[in-house]
Formats: structure tokens, sequence, C-alpha cells
């Protein structure tokens, strides 16, 4: 039915892109106050809309018009490098464009337009649109300045070690800082607007030549058929462009942080920058990339490897820890040590649910709290966490509703679950599943469980290559960092699974080395 | 028994329009003969009725077989 | 269809579930048999979880509520199964086997053959390999009775007691696994250690007293501890032990086995059988009341008594199996392996040969350490 | 018009054989039937397996990039072709029940004693109709993983049984009568070894022909090896008692005890036994699809999977009416019942080909 469905929306979607868009050019008329009646009534006379007019030149003084948004634009740089040399014309002849454009507007960006649909464009985006009597043309300044965030730490990708700066909501803000830390000519920024309505200006970044053509060739289609009224947010970008849209996990990836998001496009991968959200997406995203973070690549070898293992271990602890307590507590009692089987059976002496009710329930309170502590403002959210943990958790083992496991198992199994973000949420869903397979079949539920999952996730693809790369289909070069991740200076191949065009990363056997006669120097 | 009936029921009544929306004859027949042997058997076996053991059977006549050639088991 | 398919599973599933406070975990097992109803009767020490972890617990095993941390129940049946059922039948939940540690003989079971007994704990898939096998000498039901002081049932007890054997060396705990594959040989004797309750009110403790020997899975004798360690020396078992003997000057010295080593080879030769057993142990000097100085001179003195007292011990016990006719050690196997063609033809009447088995024991022990003394405390 | 458009690469094609080896042999390990010899007779079957796998790979390379159905069609001509290939399916999907049997047997005796069977096989065939839909690609893909998890877990437990290893179990040599060892050698040759007579189905996904016989022995010696150790450990932590048990393997699992910390971990087993029986069965369903849909020239074989998997479970649920019968079946009939499956329709199909010199010149490619 989910197919019909399907069916269902391309129809539609179909029927809604036949009328084409008409685009009805009009030029500009060549009287001014013919100009400024439409442009005003285009934009409806908005509150916001400022329109000022005034003579230029002394003898034979021209009538203009500058159109500029509040808020959108820099007043002073209006006042000082547009109005006033304006204002201040001592010219005989009568003045024109050109002249003005030439000798006396000290502005940067300067555009000539004749249409009226690209000066409303323009004066949205914050431009300031000069007009003068008797020329069906305008001039557009360049006069964007606004109220912006600015650069600040990320929240969700906190780091020890490394860079603290972060996104933001302005795209040049954002394509500024992947250039500062790229400063190689190659790195192309391919800009596009999507939404008929909102206009979103949408980037797609990528360095040519490391970059796969086809792959940014195919990141392009599949934002070009996007036909919507508004995009607002990066999400919705992904659902557009995802591969596998009924599936629990994500096959597009996303980053708060610069620097995280420049080692992606070195590897290769091609990054959407969308205007108005602080969060950009990579593809292709592969399974394992939620298990690395910056810190690995900046802590120690050893330590760094240890917390990689972590993770993997706190995924699937996240995972199967309910159902296999399930499992093993109400169908497998042969499997639990003998001591620990007794303290068991002792704690969930006179409980009245069984297991499986156990763990569901309070997996479904824990949920509950983490949303009310994170929607609830902060103080409140505290608190909140506070009264869940003590009350819920303490108070119904005392009163004999639930066991004492359970509660350990349901907090253990939260805890890891934050330790790999990007996978929260298919862990919260696989969780329930698993805990309900284990209830109705044990062990065997949690086997063929997972024995599906795996297959779906070796089905999956993002953007062409194998969600599961490189460990199925196993690619030996690539478990260099996901089985454990090796000394910076042996990753000297790009990833093989997303194939890149240049394969080389870097020199071999740049292994560091003493100079020979390093003791030698240091005793001198 | 009964849930493995409904699948196949569900499978049969969700394949069988897209077969005869394309046209597939061919693949209509093949599934829905397969679909439907299923489904008997199924139904058979959900009604309680005694299946012969076919593999079981086979096995008796084999060793008979070897009884008669006179091979000792 | 996945909606229905989905509600079929939650609403149908859930058939094996047996919640942990459904069950009663049965910690031991005591068979008996009763010759003239033909009857198993069956003991089963069933364990209460809350008083086994209740940290105030008067006197071993009360616990709150002054209830025992486990409880017998007592069933009969023409086979164990059904006697197994009908336990589960007395009490409000169902008797889980999965964790069932010792299984213990009574009387009429060892006369009436053990054999029939076993198939439901070996052919069942709740109980497991581990369990240790013994042979009550006295009533059954005092042994599962029996109030521990260390731990909460006597089941953990004698757990306890057959892990730990190896100090003394002198018993030979046998798990359901060996004892099996034992019953399973037609020559070798299976053997499986006593355990009786000795002493009077708070004075009481279990003991292991000595092994009983098996045959076709009756019970044909026991031999005595002492006995026992020669039996272990010569399948090579002995992990550990005290050997202690008279020093030349009266003195009494006690070695400590560190670590044994035992070899059996088979010879068939014109003149009949020859076994010759070979055993190497490895002692420290653990003990010397005066006496002179650990010298090496003095050293090797010791490891040749050391040797002497060890051949007396597995002797003694090579005449007490002569006796009863009983091949403990598996000398039979030993010859099936090397004289495979002449051991058919022996085989039927091992019975009667087996006595006639000529044994040659030779002992190397060897002392290592002698502790952290050099001299001996002066004795007066 | 080519139904499967998946390739697997070498690697791939080596760990799906090698779990399909496994498969439910696993549990019932082959060479129980010789006692304290099994190893000999696994040796043997490797052997056997050895012939078997050249016999397919000669019959492959003689028509590369064709499978068993399509080669039948054209040796024997369309009529008789599509009857020899019928057969053959029939095969292969009456194997695919057995399978699903054991599977069921196993965890009815070991984990689910009171759900009913219906039950366990659906949640068993869902899962495996699932990754046929997917298509052998992704099998393949899965197969290396589970594959190599298996080895791992092999080890670990191998290591854990080797203190408690008696190797006079294994005494006396060549004790058994002959006749008895070379049937539980040719036991182990039908099964697992010649069961991989289904790959003739598979073989034509490779994407590197060239290497077919290299890779698939690779993957018999694995499985040889793994038997063997198999025994090993099997016949030398058990010694007689071996014979009692029905999966012995299984029960070598249960006596893991090291220092009482690591125990119970029979588990460990059970779980290898499902990923393989998946493989076993998953390359099984994926045959006989692949080959009823060649059979009647249809578009694609994805609608047959589901039901024709559905049919497997149910056959495979009335198989037998008793566990020993399907016990008796496997040790008696089944060498004997297989043999021509597994030997004579390839080696006839080979030899007719030889004679009439088929393929003919130029129809090579494809």
């Amino acid at each position: 039915m989910i197919r019909y469905l399907a069916k269902l929306f391309n129809a539609l979607a179909k029927r809604q892109r036949s009328p084409v868009k008409q685009s009805s050019v009009t030029k500009l008329d060549s009287g001014l106050t013919h100009n400024l009646k439409h442009i005003m009534d285009e934009l409806g006379n908005g509150s916001d809309v400022v329109n000022r007019q005034f003579l230029i030149g002394r003898s034979a003084p021209v009538l203009a018009g500058v159109i500029f948004i509040d808020g959108l634009v820099d007043q002073e740089m209006i006042n000082d490098n547009i109005l006033q040399p304006l204002l201040r014309i001592e010219l005989e002849r009568p003045v024109d464009l050109d002249v003005l454009e030439k000798s006396f507007l000290a502005v940067g960006g300067l555009k000539r337009v004749e249409t009226m649909e690209t000066l409303l464009e323009g004066v949205l985006t914050g431009d300031t649109a000069l007009l003068i009597d008797g020329q069906p043309s305008a001039l557009l300044l360049s006069t964007k300045k606004w109220e912006q965030r600015g650069i600040s730490e990320p929240d969700t990708e906190v780091i020890v070690k490394g860079a603290r700066d972060g996104f933001t909501e302005t795209l040049r803000t954002n394509t500024a800082l992947l250039r500062r830390r790229i400063e190689h000519p190659a790195l192309r920024f391919d800009t596009m607007k999507i939404g008929k309505k909102t206009r979103t200006e949408i980037c797609v970044a990528y360095i040519q030549g490391v970059a796969e053509d086809k792959l940014v060739e195919e990141v392009k289609k599949r934002l070009r058929r996007i036909d919507t009224a508004g995009i607002l947010s990066t999400e919705s970008i992904d659902q557009f462009i995802d591969d596998a849209p009924f599936s629990p996990f994500a096959t597009v990836g996303y980053t708060e942080r610069p620097d995280v998001c420049a080692a992606k496009l070195m590897e290769g991968r091609v990054a959407i920058i969308v205007d108005g959200t602080p969060v950009v997406h990579t593809v292709p995203f592969l399974f394992w990339e939620s298990f690395q973070s910056p810190d690995d690549y900046n802590f120690r070898l050893f330590y760094a490897n240890t917390m990689r293992w972590i993770r993997y271990l706190a995924f699937f602890t996240s995972v199967l820890l309910p159902g296999v307590y399930v499992a093993l507590s109400s169908y497998h009692q042969e499997l639990i040590p003998t001591n620990l089987l007794i303290s068991m059976a002792a704690a969930t002496e006179g409980t009245p649910f069984s297991a499986v009710v156990e763990a569901l329930g309070m997996g479904v309170v824990f949920e509950i709290l983490r949303e009310a502590g994170i929607r609830l403002p902060r103080p409140v959210g505290q608190a909140v966490s506070i009264v869940g943990a003590l009350v819920i958790g303490e108070a119904t083992v005392i009163a004999g509703l639930v066991g004492a496991p359970v509660v350990i198992v349901v907090a253990l199994t939260a805890i890891a679950s934050f330790l790999v973000p990007s996978q929260v949420e298919s862990a919260a869903f696989l969780r329930v599943v698993f805990t309900c397979l284990a209830g109705v079949f044990g062990a065997l539920g949690i086997i063929n469980g997972l024995i599906f999952v795996y297959i779906h996730l070796a089905s999956l693809r993002s953007f062409g290559v194998p969600f599961l790369a490189p460990v199925a289909p196993i690619v030996p070069a690539d478990l260099k960092d996901v089985a454990v991740r090796v000394p910076i200076w042996m990753m000297w191949t790009r990833p093989k699974s997303i194939d890149s065009p240049d394969r080389i990363r870097q020199a071999m056997r740049i292994r560091p080395e003493v100079p020979e006669e390093g003791h030698d120097d240091d005793r001198s | 028994m009964i849930v493995i009936f409904i699948i196949l029921i569900g499978y049969l009544a969700n394949i069988a329009p897209r077969l005869i929306a394309d046209k597939q004859w061919k693949e209509l027949l093949v599934v829905g003969a397969v679909t439907v042997c299923g489904i008997v058997l199924a139904g058979l076996m959900m009604v309680g009725v005694e299946i012969p053991n076919v593999t079981g059977l086979m096995s008796q006549a084999f060793l008979k077989f070897y009884r008669m050639i006179g091979i000792k088991v | 269809m996945v909606l229905a398919v989905l509600v079929c599973l939650l609403a149908g599933g859930c058939w094996d579930r047996q919640e942990l406070d459904e069950l009663a975990l049965a910690f031991a097992a005591g068979l008996d048999y009763d010759m003239e109803q033909k009857q198993v009767k069956l003991i089963t020490q069933v364990i209460r979880p809350g008083q086994m972890k209740s940290a105030e617990s008067g006197g071993g095993s009360t616990g709150q509520g002054g209830q025992k941390a486990s409880f017998i129940l007592e069933s009969q049946g023409k086979t164990v199964f059904e006697a197994v059922r009908k336990a589960s039948f007395q009490i409000s939940r169902r008797v889980n086997w999965t964790h069932n540690m010792v299984i213990i003989f009574g009387k009429g079971a060892v006369k009436a053959g053990v054999d029939k007994f076993l198939d439901f704990f070996v052919r069942n898939p709740e109980p497991r390999p581990h369990q240790y096998i013994l042979v009550a000498d006295g009533d059954l039901k005092d042994i599962l009775n029996f109030k521990p002081n260390l731990e909460k049932a006597s089941a953990q007890t004698i757990n306890g007691m057959m892990n730990n054997t190896g100090v003394t060396s002198e018993a030979y705990p046998v798990t359901l696994q060996e004892f099996v594959n034992d019953l399973m040989s037609n020559t070798k004797s299976a053997t499986a250690p006593l355990i009786k309750v000795v002493g009077e009110g708070e004075e009481q403790k279990l003991q292991l007293v000595g092994t009983a020997v098996f045959r076709k899975g009756k019970q044909i004798g026991r031999i005595e501890p002492k006995e026992t360690r020669g039996l272990l020396w010569v399948i090579g078992k002995v992990k550990s032990g005290i050997i202690s003997l008279p020093s030349s000057d009266g003195s009494e010295i006690s070695i400590e086995i560190v670590q044994a080593s035992s070899k059996i080879h088979p010879v068939l030769d014109g003149d009949g059988m020859h076994v010759h057993i070979h055993v190497k142990a490895i002692c420290n000097l653990g003990e010397q009341l005066g006496g002179e100085n650990a010298k090496p001179k003095k050293m090797i003195e010791f490891q040749q008594w050391a040797e002497k007292e060890i051949q007396k011990e597995i002797v003694h016990t090579i005449q007490c199996s002569r006796r009863m006719k009983a091949d403990i050690f598996g000398i039979g196997e030993a010859f099936n392996r090397k004289y495979h063609k002449r051991w058919r033809t022996m085989e039927p009447k091992w019975e009667e040969l087996y006595p006639k088995v000529k044994f040659s024991v030779n002992v190397k022990a060897k002392i290592r350490l002698i502790g952290e003394t050099l001299i001996p405390l002066p004795a007066h | 018009m080519k139904l499967e458009r998946g390739k697997i690469n070498g690697l791939e094609l080596t760990t799906l054989i090698a779990g399909f080896l496994f498969g439910s042999a696993v549990l019932l390990f082959p060479g129980q039937w010789a006692e304290h010899e099994g190893w000999i007779a696994i040796l043997g079957g490797v052997a056997e397996g050895f012939v078997f796998m050249l016999l397919y790979a000669a019959l492959m390379s003689r028509f590369p990039g064709k499978n068993f159905v399509e080669i039948a069609k054209e040796v024997y001509g369309p009529f008789f072709g599509s009857l020899v290939a019928l057969a053959f399916i029939g095969y292969l999907f009456h194997l695919g029940s057995l399978v699903v049997t054991d599977y069921h047997d196993f965890i009815k005796l070991t984990m689910l004693v009171q759900t009913p069977s219906s039950m366990i096989v659906l949640v068993n065939c869902l899962v495996i109709i699932y990754g046929v839909k997917k298509g052998i690609e992704v099998i393949a893909r899965c197969s290396q993983g589970m594959v190599t998890l298996l080895c791992v877990f092999y080890l670990m437990i191998f290591g854990m049984l080797s203190m408690q290893i008696k190797w006079t179990n294994f005494q006396p040599f060549f004790s058994l009568p002959v006749t008895k060892v070379l049937w539980a050698a040719h036991m182990a040759g039908s099964f697992p070894f010649g069961e991989t007579v289904a790959f003739l189905m598979v073989f034509p996904t490779l994407n590197k022909p060239e290497e077919l016989l290299n890779r698939s022995l690779k993957a018999l010696f694995l499985a040889g090896i793994y038997f063997f150790i198999g025994s090993i450990r099997t016949i030398g932590v058990l010694g007689d008692t071996a014979r009692l048990f029905l999966y012995s393997g299984f029960q070598s699992g249960r006596l893991i005890n090291i220092a009482n910390v690591f125990t119970r971990l029979e588990i460990i087993i059970g779980v290898n036994f499902l990923m393989m029986g998946f493989l076993k069965i998953a390359v099984l369903l994926y045959g006989c699809a692949l080959g009823i849909a060649q059979l009647f020239n249809l578009k694609s074989y994805s609608p047959l999977v589901l039901p024709l998997g559905l049919l497997m479970g149910m056959l495979g649920m009335i198989n037998f009416s008793m566990v020993s019968e399907n016990f008796e079946f496997s040790s008696l009939v089944y060498p004997v019942f297989a043999f021509p499956f597994q030997v004579i329709i390839p080696l006839t199909t080979l030899v007719v080909a030889l004679i009439r010199k088929l393929p003919k010149k130029g129809d090579d490619d494809n």
C-alpha cells in the first residue's frame, strides 16, 4: 500500500509541475513616478519599504529616487556614499546614470538593470535601487547589511580539542568559513535558488577534481528536482534527496562544524549549504561516519581508538540491551550466571508486569522525560529531569511496580544512546522493535532481527555508495578509519568506497623520524 | 498458521492487480499458481488436516528398497 | 497487511515466556528408588530468591520471617520425569532445572542401578552437563535439609566442596558428563564421591567420606578417602594435598603436593597382562617439626620417603579395586587403545581378567621449594 | 534477457560458499556417523567435495555466464531441458525445506519448546525472503561479515574448550569397519559439500569468471578446516558420549567452563547456526526463484520469492513426522537420494555438451 501512496504522490507532483512557470518580463518605464508607483504596488506599500525622492544637479535638476527595504540595508552607507554625493552635484549638463555610476556613487557592488523583476529581486535581497526620471533603467547598489548571529560554538557537536567555530544561519558566512579552511581555487560553491516563495539560496560545495563529477551532477540533479513552495531548513532538503526515505537510518550526514565539513570535502564528498540554517549536509554518508568524531583525530592514537570502540559498544548497547534483558530474563534463564539470576529473581519478586511491559513502559517514560527536558526552558528542564530520575526511578522500584534491573537497564540504554548523536533516532526506533521481538521470540527474535537489520543496511545506498561500506562489501583499504583509526600519516589514500578521481591524499612514508645526529644537536 | 495464510492472501491481493495492470499474464499465471498452492497448503494445515510427511514417506520407501536389494541397515 | 501480521504475532505471542518470578529454581536433586513399589523418589531442593539475597540471615539459612532460603519437595513417580512434574505440581510455580548443581543418589537408587535415572538429565535441555554426581551415605533428606553455615543452601555447600576437593585430593568430583561417559564404557567402572552428614545439632557438618564404585550402574563397593587419592594418583587428577610422615629422627614432616601427572603403559605379552604406572609428583616441603636442616641430601631422603608413601597409597587402592573386580582406572580402555584386535576377545571376560593384571608402580617425587625458612624451629 | 543484474566479487563468492557449507552442518556436524573417527570422514568428504567442485567449475567454464537452467535448456533442448531443470529446481526446493526443518527442530528443542512451529518458521522465512528479494548481491555482501563473525566465535569456542580435549578419545585409530567410515565420508560429501551444486545458479553472477574455481576451492577448504577442527573439538571433549547427542556440537558448547566465569556460552553456537542457516536457505531460495523465473521466461523472479519461501517453510514443517525420522533420513537415505542431483545430472549435462560440441562457436559470448 505504501507503493500505491508513492504512486499517488508522483501523479500529484506531475500535475503540479505541468503548468510552466510564467516569467513575465516588464521593462522599466522611463517615467520615474510611474516606476516608483509600480514598485510600491508590487511591494504592497510595505511599511518597511523606504522610498526617497530628490533632485540632482543645479541648473537642470533631475528628479531621482532611491528605494530600499529598511532593515536589510546599511543606512549610513546610503546616506554617506549615495545621497550625499548625489545631493552635492554641481554639474551644468543634465546627469544620467552613466555619469553617476562613473563619477559620483561611492559604492562597491553596482548593477545596471532594465527589468522590473530583477530590480525587485535586488531590492528584496537588500540592495538599493536608484532611478532617474527619463531613463528606462535603474542602478542596483549593493548595500546589504542586516543583524545576524555571530559565529559561536555549536551545541550539538561539542569537542574537547580543536576548533570552536560553528556555522551560522548566513550562507555567506558559512562559505567564508569553508574558504578560510580550504584555500585552494578548486573549491567550488555552486548556488541555486529553491522554493517558489522563499527563494532559498542553496549552495553545493565541493572540490573540483577531488569530488567525483558524477556525484556532483547527481546531487545537483536531485536538488533541481525539488519543486516546492518553500525550503526553511536543511532537513527538508535532506528529505527530498534522501535515498531511502522509509528507512530508520539517515543516508545524509549533517554537521555544524566547518572543520568537519572541510574534512569531508577533502575526502571527496559534497556539502549542501542552505541559507538560513547553521547545519550543513554532506553526501554520500556512510554508516560508520556516525561513529567518527573530530576528537578521534585530535587525541592520541590509543585513546582515540578506545573511544571509538566504546562508541560502537554504546550503539549496540543502546539498541540491544533492553531486548537482551527481556530475552534472558523471561526466556533463557539458563544463560544467566546463577548468582546474578538469584539477584534478578529477588529483585523482580512480586512485580506486577512482565519484563517486556516493564522494559517498554520504562522506555516510553524515559523518552517522555527526555523530550520534556529538551523542550522546557533550561532551569525547568533540569527540574523535570531530577523529578524524573528520582520520582519515577526510585519510587516505582520502592513501590514494587517495576524491578530495579529494568530501571538500571533503561537508564544505561538511555545514556549509551547519547554517545552516537547521529544515530539517536534509528537507535530509539530499533530499541523498541528489538524489545518487542525479544518479548515474543526471545533470543531467536533478536538474532533474526539483527540479521534483518544487517540485510537492510547492506542493501542501502547513499548516492550510489553502499551504506555499510567499507565493511559490507569489504574494502580493506578503507578499514583504516573504521576498525581502528590508524595514524594520520598512514592514511595516504582517500576512502576508496567514495571513489574520488585522485585517490592519493598525501605522500607515503612521511612517518615522523628522529634525524640521525639529532641527539648530538640536543647536547651541543 | 493463520498468519501465513493471511500473508499469502494479502500478497496475492497485492501483486495480482499490478501484474494485470502491467499485462504480465505469464507472471500472473506462475506467481498465482505458486501462491495458490501455498494458500491451499496453509489452509489445510490451518484447519488441521493431516498432511502426509512427504520426505518421511520417501525415506521409508528407500529403506524398503534397501531391504529388497538386501542391504542391512 | 504488515499491521495484521504484527497484531497476530503480538496477540498470539509469548508462548514460552516464563518470568523470573514465575519459576522455582531447583538447586539439588536427590534420587532414590523404592524397590517394592517400583517407584522413583525424587527430593528436589528449591530456593527462595528473596531469602537467598536477604542481608540479615539468622543462623545461615533463615532469612526474614524465619523462612529458610531453601526448601525441599518430595515426589514419586514411575520415572524421573514423572516425579519431576509431580514436584512442580505441588507448588505454585514450575520447577526450573537450568541451575541445578548436584544430583545425589540414595541407597535404593545405587542398589537398583543409577543408569535408569540419568536419562532425563541428559535428554532434557534444561539440566546442564556440569552438575556434580554424588552418592548419599546415610539419609538423603538430611543432606538436602542440612543447614549450611557459610552458604544459604546445602546444594551450594556441596557444589563448593566439590570445586574445593583439590586441597586434599581425597575425593574425586564427577560431573554428569564424566559420569555418563564412564557408564557408557563396558569395562571401566564409574565412581562417585560419597557424602554424609556427621555430628549432632549445631556441630552438624557435611563430609565427603570416600568414593562409591559402580559396575553397570550398580554400586558394588566403596573406597576410603586415602584410597581415593590413590585412584587420583593413577589417573593423574591429584591437584594438591599433604603427605605427612615421620622423619628419620621421629619428628613429623609434611610434604605438600604441588602438581602431579601419570602415565599408564599397558603391556600384553606371553605371560599375561602388565600395566606400568608412572607417576610424577612435584612437592614442596610444607612443615618440619625439629630434625636437621633442609640440606639437599636431606631433601633427597624426604623425596624417597614421599615416593614410598605415594606408592603405598596407589598399591593399596589397586588391591581394593582387585578385590571388587572393578576397573576404576580405565585400564581396559588403555588396553583397547593399544591392543585393539586382541582386546575384542578380552573385553567380555574382563571382569575376571582384571584381577590378574600385574601392576608395576613407579613414582618420581621431586621437592622443589622448602618454604621461607632454612632450618626448622628447634623442637623441645 | 538477464534476470540478475547483481555482480559479486571473488571474496564474496568465497564467503558465500563457505557460509552455505557451514549452513546447518554447524550443528549436526558431518562425520558423526563414524564415531571417534569423524575427522577421517571429514577429510574424505572434503576430497569428494573437491571432485564435485571441479565438475561444477568445468560445466561453468564451458558455458560462461549461464546458470544451470539456461545450460540445460541449451543442452537438452527446450522440452527435456525444462524437465531436467525442473528436477534440479525441485531438488533445491526440497533441500531448502530440509534445512528449514533442521532449523525449526533445533529451535524447538533448545530454545522455544511451546511456540508453535509455524511462528518459528515464519520469522525465519520472512527474514530470508526479505534478503532474497534484495538480491544475491546483498546476500553475498552480508555473508562476508557473517562468516568472519562465525570464524571469530568459532576459534573462541575452540580455545575455551581446548583445555578439555582428551586426545585419548581418538584412539584406537582405524578401529572401526572401513565401510562405516567410507559411508560417513560419503555422507559428509553429500551433506554439505555436494550441496554446492546449488551454486550452479549463482556462479554466473561472479564478476571475474576466471577466478571461479580458485575462489570456490578456497571456500571448500575453509569449510573443510572448520569441520575438521569441529570434529576434533566435539570428539575430544565429548568422547564416547558424542554418539549420545543429536546436536553434539551444541552439547560440546555447553561444556564450556573457564573458572566458572565463561560458562553457558552454547548460545554462541546457536547464533552461528541461525546465521549460516539463513545464508544457506537464502541461496537455495534464490536458486529456486531464479530457476523458475527462467524456466517460464518471466521478467523478474522477485514476485516469486515470497510465496516460494513460505511454501518452502511449510514443506519444512511437514517434512517429517518426528526428529528421529529426520536423523534416519539424513544418515541412511539422503546420501543416495542426493547423488543423482549432485553428480549425475551435472555430469551427464557436461558429457552431452561435449558430445554435441556445445556451445556452438560464436554464441560463447553471453
